[in-house]
């Protein structure tokens, strides 16, 4: 107890030392964001400064809501044509360098996941306006590929200058007799990654959700939401969903169609794993059509035992339970093999994450399955429910960046809302310990005494580096060579560097024996000159042979 | 395919731009500020810019890439972004304490028409600017040139902000090496010192983005010009300027200033644009070519000669930036290779007449586009095949489809290592390319020879 | 398949090799005195010999390769070749006025049994040998040791005819350099003078093997240690010999003859055996190293943090000589590489006990081998196969055969170029030596790659 | 006629300045080798000092009779095993470094050319004898391979130790049943490779010609004799030999197996190529099994042209002719519309060709097509036959170095002595023009006023270089990179560097080619450096931009 008081103090006064640095009004603001995370006598975190502006001047990892928007989650489908309107710059940046991996049901099959579409804005465009040109761009899209859809981005000058992309989409469609859509996900909306995200969730449910209304085959169909397929994540989980008699009817956005989107309504549960980025299609669909929505984890094997167990659980189907049970008995004694092979030089040692709305989350059940603490950990974009959990959501005051965002108002569908569980059987589930509608968040589940720091700083993280030294640090690439430089191992979690997958049972072994290599690795032993001992020698230095 | 959409009928476009050879002026920006000694460049418009040109420099260098924004908000794309400038300014010399902050605008501060230079001069003035320090920045609007041009529109800034004559002209010559690597802009240090040459070379990001590992961050790394060197680039003897389009306009800006005078030529790449480059330095530097110089400019046509029989009418497609085409496509002609197909995403109707010059004489059509993309550039090559294919990493997915052989050259390449550390350029950079092109041409010739022809000897 | 009669199943052999991983001791003899300014190397055998071995390094270097020979015949090889040997001196100072003429022995003349020293001397005393020249020699004798044992002979030789002691000690190092490139002699010459350090190298074969094309053959090119130098040799402070079998032998000699002390060590390739070279000479040289010389290791240390994963566990074959496949396997093994299969051709059993020590730890089994051949090499790669096969051109015809990633190392090197002036040796070859493997790797990733997961970052 | 005085006396004056540098003795041997090529009022061209020894000390191109035994002669054949008894150089330098190619039936038929074997002889061997090392690796040979015949080359020591090989091969043959046998081709054997040749010759008469009588398909059934197949030559002969409908019986010894050399004397005519290499194998072959020989020339389209009407002829069959005629006019425009294309680029253009013991005579045939004119000539290890002509055969007198290569004393065959013709109809053909057993040598078919130089040196050809500035120059890889660093294309024409092939219509215009691409190219014109004009500048050099 007194020990914990000493950590608890001890970071604090690391807290401090950090905040010393600021001037006052950053350090006010940063005090909000940076948490000895600890529960109150009633078992309540601290509240988090999340979801507010990032200062200017002071690094951070963050980007903008292009990104979140074309970027995170209309990027990896791959039947539509993604046109981004504006310079050059915000389509090139987007273009291939995030790994979500795609595989077209053939060879044949619409693939433009590979292509770059911008409307390359000139100067001229920023002048006159660049309604012309984007109209013309998507004539040309269309004429060249003939797609099912052609989506457009705006980027920062679009908002500005005053273009009506939706006018122009509007009117394409009408003409080109395809499904033309657009987001208004200019840069500056927002404080985060996250506007984009919102700005996504509403675009896809407004134009594409509930277009096919056909009822695929499958007993147990499901939505896997916030699941982008990053080296391979979400081949994982299909594989293991297919195993357990599990139907996709959708994943949002890892490995999709536009046509999965349009069908996935008729699923009758959405299972979430990226919480941040895609609770608002959950909400929305379950408003709409009474779809049902639980948190699941597959980062993790136990975590991924846990989540199928819970989607059986859901279905209240024995079979289906018995042939979890069956797929999980089958996969874990692979990943125990594995585990002793390498937990024994990896127990112990110390991770810190900060990354992204939930990986810095999830990735904790990794490191933990391999007797790895995590000291420290945060968002990127985050909000406070993704830190506190979805309780404290009526207590968020909403600011004037997040008011800018559109919040859509849906209402039952007259014709296809059907309440896949009735209000008892929900109450019967969630009494047997199914949460719905649920995310505790990261803090509640994280070990007290940790620190918790929303949008870290380039600043903050060298601090941390300097006072805890700790074996592994996961974030993007953008710290990655800071920390290495530093002479410590930096596992990206945004692009898994090279590797994953790293959900499901093959990914966590993946992961184990990736973190095992690294934390291990002989490289950073050399990094110390054999001279260093003694590098000043006099000039008559007797030499003998 | 992975580009399995692309046909081999180029039609004309001009709404479209599809995978672009060019990527937009705040990256060429920072990279140049980078070249700074202490130096931390800033974006000014909304943070997703920044973290983007950080991560697509990261990638390329595989290096800490430092910067900051203006992290616009809608408010500020409103009411404007000086308050975040301020502001930014005041944390950065507070938190991470630079020498200099290099600020370059974006589309959106461009759009909306914050007036840099008034916000910097205002800086000051509200003493947010420590005694000592500066705050310097440059205009480069997105929707204008490419990352080349903000490129030099940032060394421009450099000169505008620090280059002074007292008076006194000294021997020094300066050198902007363009927009190349830093191990290119070390073989350029290197080659004026075995000249016998003082110089300065502006931007200079050797040893910023090429730094060792010793197991210790650097905010600041020890490379880069310094402030005190940029400041007397004012009374140095000349200015030679590598590349027009990335070094001309500092080159010039200098000229008029301190009335240096200035040279401008293409980068030294391949045999004839590093003969130029050596002549004038002799030239302008009063010195004759020593032994060891001679000695590498023999090793080059050593090579050329001994292996000419396989560069011999090679068909080559090309893509990158116009300044380091122009030298390359001289050299593949030099080497009697056909470069026939030549993209560049840089607007510019020069650059195309530069080439059409270089390749007049070929015995075959050449097809070369400015401010083209990677799009055309396919059609092109499914419609006349080439032997080679040389690029940057983006050009990764058409020689996979088209099965070509493929040399990364340029920027960016994410795939690979040695770029920053090996030069391209100067005479021993020419024998690096030519080992990349056999390699390349060999390995396909060993993988596809029938076994009776197969070779130990070639 | 190319070598379509090679079985999995190794079995013992006593009497025939099969695709040697060795050639004889004259070729070695003939590179190290190519490594001496103004000296014809001289083949005393059959003319053959002299054809062979001048025909295997001008396919290596691409280089004129000049050497003469006692053209025997089938009297001489029965009354013996002093007649020849007598008639060739005289001839090739009439004819091609070398400064030193340096005689190797073949299979031939040892059999026979001619004594060089006596006829050596003959000679002087004829007047064969003007005023002011040389003829110095060594025995070769092709059926002991390998190419290897010919060049530490012949530098052997270059001491015992040179090196003197003037009495007076001066602060010079000797470096003998061992058996590698013209570009590795030229990159141990910088590295000690980035260190401070006066030196002399020998031999040197750096301006002579890697000669520029100027239009004017020269038969003694600029480059090559003098004689003046080697005499030298003999007043300096320490010898520093790299790789034991190809320089501790001329080291020794040097200490017996003149005193001089010697520290003979591996091959500075890759970082620990480099860094053993740099502690050498500060320590012998009594400097401290400079930053400079940091920088580099930094870099490299810098690659193999960053690309480490790709290293990682990938099984490598390898063959080659001795001094370089050891220091070669300490740095794959630093790398977290698996050299699991290692055969040189040189007899030695040395050579197996030091790849066990270095390899002692892995967690695979090694299959190591002196003395061997190819044909065991790829058995072993047919039994365990490997990711990656790294040894001279020779492994071309396995690597096509087994489908592996090859990279190119050792002599000879009959099929690309750059290695004659892009060194392995030192910091910055360990980068080279990286860039290759990893080419390799990704290509072949890039290659097998299903296009989901074909890369555009890696 | 003055004019030809005039360059005749500078060739004089040349050949003078040249003897001059060397030492007494050796220009008087110099002399006899270095002629100027002028017929005498009878006709006859000079006597060339050819085949004698090369002067120690003079740096030759020649190499060793192992070279031209088991590297020209038997590397070739791709299903002996192949080894070499010695130390590892000889064997590992005659390892895959010539481009002979080989097209083995099937891809499980034997080919042992990828291999290199050696006995790899160690100090103990040759103080205490190498037989037992040699019978054990020839019975691993056997053991790992099982090929059908096996074969032994002798390395210098070899002699000198007194080991019995063929002893030792006669022992082997017993025990394992299959062909095996040696070559006493030491190194120091006779003056070059030429002695190489000879034993080689006799070697494969002895054991392998005659061992297969069957008789196989085919009208016109020949033995194409010194045709190595570099670069592939031999396919492309094989296919104009094909097309005519005239089938090749053996090759010696391009792509070639040793089964058809124990078939080869069922030809019904011989063929040669390269005259000296080969010409014994021809004259025991008639000997003993009355097999006529004819020389010809697959090197130049015309001498390929007239090379096939000569076997035409010789078979004096109508369709015969008719169809090598339709060959010819289907090949001939191919090779006009590449001459057209290139000659303008190359006439007029200077060679000089020293090289082997043919290729510097047939490859005359194809500078001249060039419009080429060749200025000096010579072979490396050429005889006075190959110079002069057969006709001065009787006049050569052997010296002690070739009475040393073993000359076979052949019998008719009591069996299989067949003569193909009759001695008129050999009479009427050669009244009709067709020589047979004649080869009219290098001399009588050069220009007049050339220069001839026998076993040429380096310092010989450094003083043409310097004095003649060829446009190209042919010889082997030791004199490529001498001659190109004085700035001049160097070609070489043992190993066509990586190029090939050059004979029969195919081949020449490759070679057209080849010679255009190296006479004209770019590279050679950047050699001088822009500043060596004014290399000097004076240090207040007035610049101004």
């Amino acid at each position: 107890m007194s020990d914990e008081k000493n950590t608890a103090a001890k970071l604090e006064k690391i807290k401090a030392e950090i905040l010393a640095k600021y001037p006052t009004k950053v350090a006010r603001k940063r005090a909000k964001q940076i948490l000895v995370n600890r529960k109150d006598s009633t078992g309540k975190v601290p509240e988090v400064g999340a979801n507010m502006r990032t200062v200017p001047g002071i690094i951070t990892q963050r980007g903008c809501s292009y990104a979140g928007c074309k970027g995170v989650v209309l990027g990896p489908t791959r039947d539509i044509v993604n046109i981004t309107h504006g310079p050059v710059g915000c389509a090139y940046y987007s273009w291939l360098t995030r790994r979500n991996q795609t595989r077209p049901e053939s060879e044949t099959d619409e693939n433009f996941m590979t292509y770059c579409f911008t409307t390359d804005m000139q100067e001229e465009h920023i002048v006159f306006g660049g309604e012309k040109k984007l109209k013309q761009a998507i004539q040309e899209a269309y004429d060249l590929f003939h797609p099912k859809a052609i989506s457009v981005f705006a980027t920062c000058p679009v908002g500005l200058i005053g273009d009506d992309i939706h006018a122009v989409t509007r009117e394409m469609k009408e003409k080109l007799g395809i499904n033309v859509f657009a987001f208004s996900c200019e840069g500056y909306k927002g404080v985060s990654q996250s506007a984009g995200h919102h700005i996504a969730n509403n675009g896809i449910f407004t134009h594409v959700v509930g277009l096919d209304d056909t009822i695929g085959k499958g007993k147990f169909r499901i939505n896997l939401l916030g699941e982008y397929n990053i080296g391979g994540d979400s081949f994982e989980i299909e594989r293991i969903l297919d195993a357990c008699g599990i139907t996709l009817v959708s994943t949002y956005s890892g490995n999709s169609s536009i046509d999965h989107f349009a069908n996935s309504h008729t699923a009758d549960l959405n299972a979430i794993m990226c919480h941040r980025s895609i609770n608002y299609m959950a909400e929305m669909m379950e408003t709409k059509f009474g779809i049902p929505w639980i948190k699941v984890n597959f980062i993790g094997a136990e975590s991924t035992a846990k989540s199928l167990r819970k989607i059986a659980q859901y279905f209240e189907d024995e079979e289906l339970k018995a042939r979890v049970e069956e797929v999980i008995a089958a996969e874990m004694p692979a990943v125990k093999v594995s585990l002793e092979k390498v937990k024994p030089r990896c127990e112990g040692k110390r991770a810190m994450l900060f990354v992204g709305g939930s990986r810095a989350h999830h990735y904790q059940d990794l490191f933990a399955e391999l007797g790895m603490e995590t000291l420290a950990a945060g968002y990127e974009f985050g909000h406070r429910d993704d830190y506190e959990g979805r309780k404290v959501l009526p207590s968020i005051k909403v600011d004037a960046d997040s008011r800018n965002i559109e919040e859509l108002h849906i209402t039952p569908d007259a014709k296809r809302y059907v309440p896949r569980k009735d209000e008892e059987s929900l109450k019967k589930l969630e009494n047997e310990g199914l949460a719905f509608r649920e995310y505790e968040g990261l803090m509640p589940d994280m070990k007290e005494n940790t620190l918790v720091i929303d949008d870290i700083s380039h600043f903050e993280t060298e601090k941390l580096i300097e006072m805890f030294k700790p074996d592994i640090f996961c974030a993007g690439i953008k710290e990655k060579y800071a920390i290495q430089k530093s002479g410590i191992p930096m596992k990206q979690l945004h692009s898994y560097d090279s590797g994953g997958p790293y959900a499901g049972f093959k990914g966590a072994i993946n992961f184990y024996e990736e973190i095992e290599r690294m934390v291990n690795a002989k490289v950073w032993s050399y990094i110390t000159p054999p001279w260093a001992a003694e590098p000043e020698l006099s000039a008559n230095y007797a030499w003998v042979a | 395919m992975l580009l399995r959409h692309t046909s081999a009928e180029p039609v004309e476009r001009t709404g479209l731009m599809i995978n672009p050879a060019k990527t937009c002026q705040p990256i060429g920006a920072m990279y140049a500020a980078l070249g700074l000694h202490g130096c931390l460049p800033h974006s000014h418009g909304s943070q997703g810019c920044c973290a983007y040109h950080r991560s697509a420099l990261t990638r390329h260098y595989r290096e800490p890439v430092m910067a900051a924004t203006s992290s616009f908000t809608e408010g500020a794309s409103v009411f404007g972004g000086q308050a975040n400038l301020l502001q930014a300014i005041d944390n950065i010399f507070t938190v991470y304490d630079p020498e200099v902050i290099a600020v370059h605008t974006t589309c959106l501060s461009e759009t909306i028409g914050d007036d840099l230079n008034q916000i910097a001069i205002k800086a000051k003035d509200e003493g947010k600017v420590p005694e000592g320090k500066y705050v310097i920045h440059a205009s480069t609007p997105s929707y204008v040139g490419s990352h080349v041009t903000g490129f030099a529109n940032m060394v421009q800034g450099m000169v505008s902000a620090f280059s002074a004559s007292t008076g006194k002209r000294n021997e020094t010559l300066n050198i902007i090496p363009g927009y190349v690597e830093p191990s290119d802009m070390e073989e350029i240090k290197r080659m004026a010192s075995l000249m016998g040459l003082k110089t300065i070379v502006f931007p200079d990001t050797s040893n910023v983005l090429n730094a060792p590992q010793t197991g210790k961050f650097r905010m600041y790394p020890k490379g880069g010009v310094t402030v005190a060197e940029m400041k007397a680039t004012g009374d140095s003897k000349a200015t030679i300027a590598l590349g027009p389009l990335a070094s001309d306009l500092a080159a010039r800006k200098l000229d008029t200033l301190c009335k240096v005078p200035c040279h401008t030529q293409e980068l030294p790449i391949g045999l004839q644009a590093t003969d130029r480059f050596v002549d004038t330095l002799r030239k302008v530097g009063g010195v004759s070519v020593p032994e060891s110089i001679a000695v590498e400019r023999g090793k080059l046509l050593d090579v050329m000669t001994d292996m000419q029989a396989w560069f011999y009418q090679k068909r080559v497609a090309l893509f990158g930036d116009p300044d380091s085409l122009v030298s390359l496509v001289e050299f593949l002609v030099a080497l009697d290779m056909h470069p026939v197909h030549v993209v560049t995403g840089t607007p510019g109707k020069a650059f195309e007449q530069k080439i059409r010059e270089l390749t007049a004489h070929l015995p075959v059509p050449v097809n070369v586009k400015a401010h083209g993309d990677l799009f055309l550039l396919h059609q092109w090559m499914k419609k006349e095949p080439v032997d080679l294919l040389m690029g940057n990493t983006y050009g990764k997915y058409m020689a996979r489809d088209e099965d070509l052989p493929f040399v990364r050259f340029g920027f960016p390449i994410f795939d690979r290592v040695g770029h920053s550390y090996f030069p391209t350029v100067g005479y021993m950079g020419g024998i690096r390319l030519m080992e990349k092109i056999l390699d390349a041409l060999l390995d396909r010739k060993d993988r596809d020879s029938p076994e009776e022809s197969f070779e130990l000897v070639i």
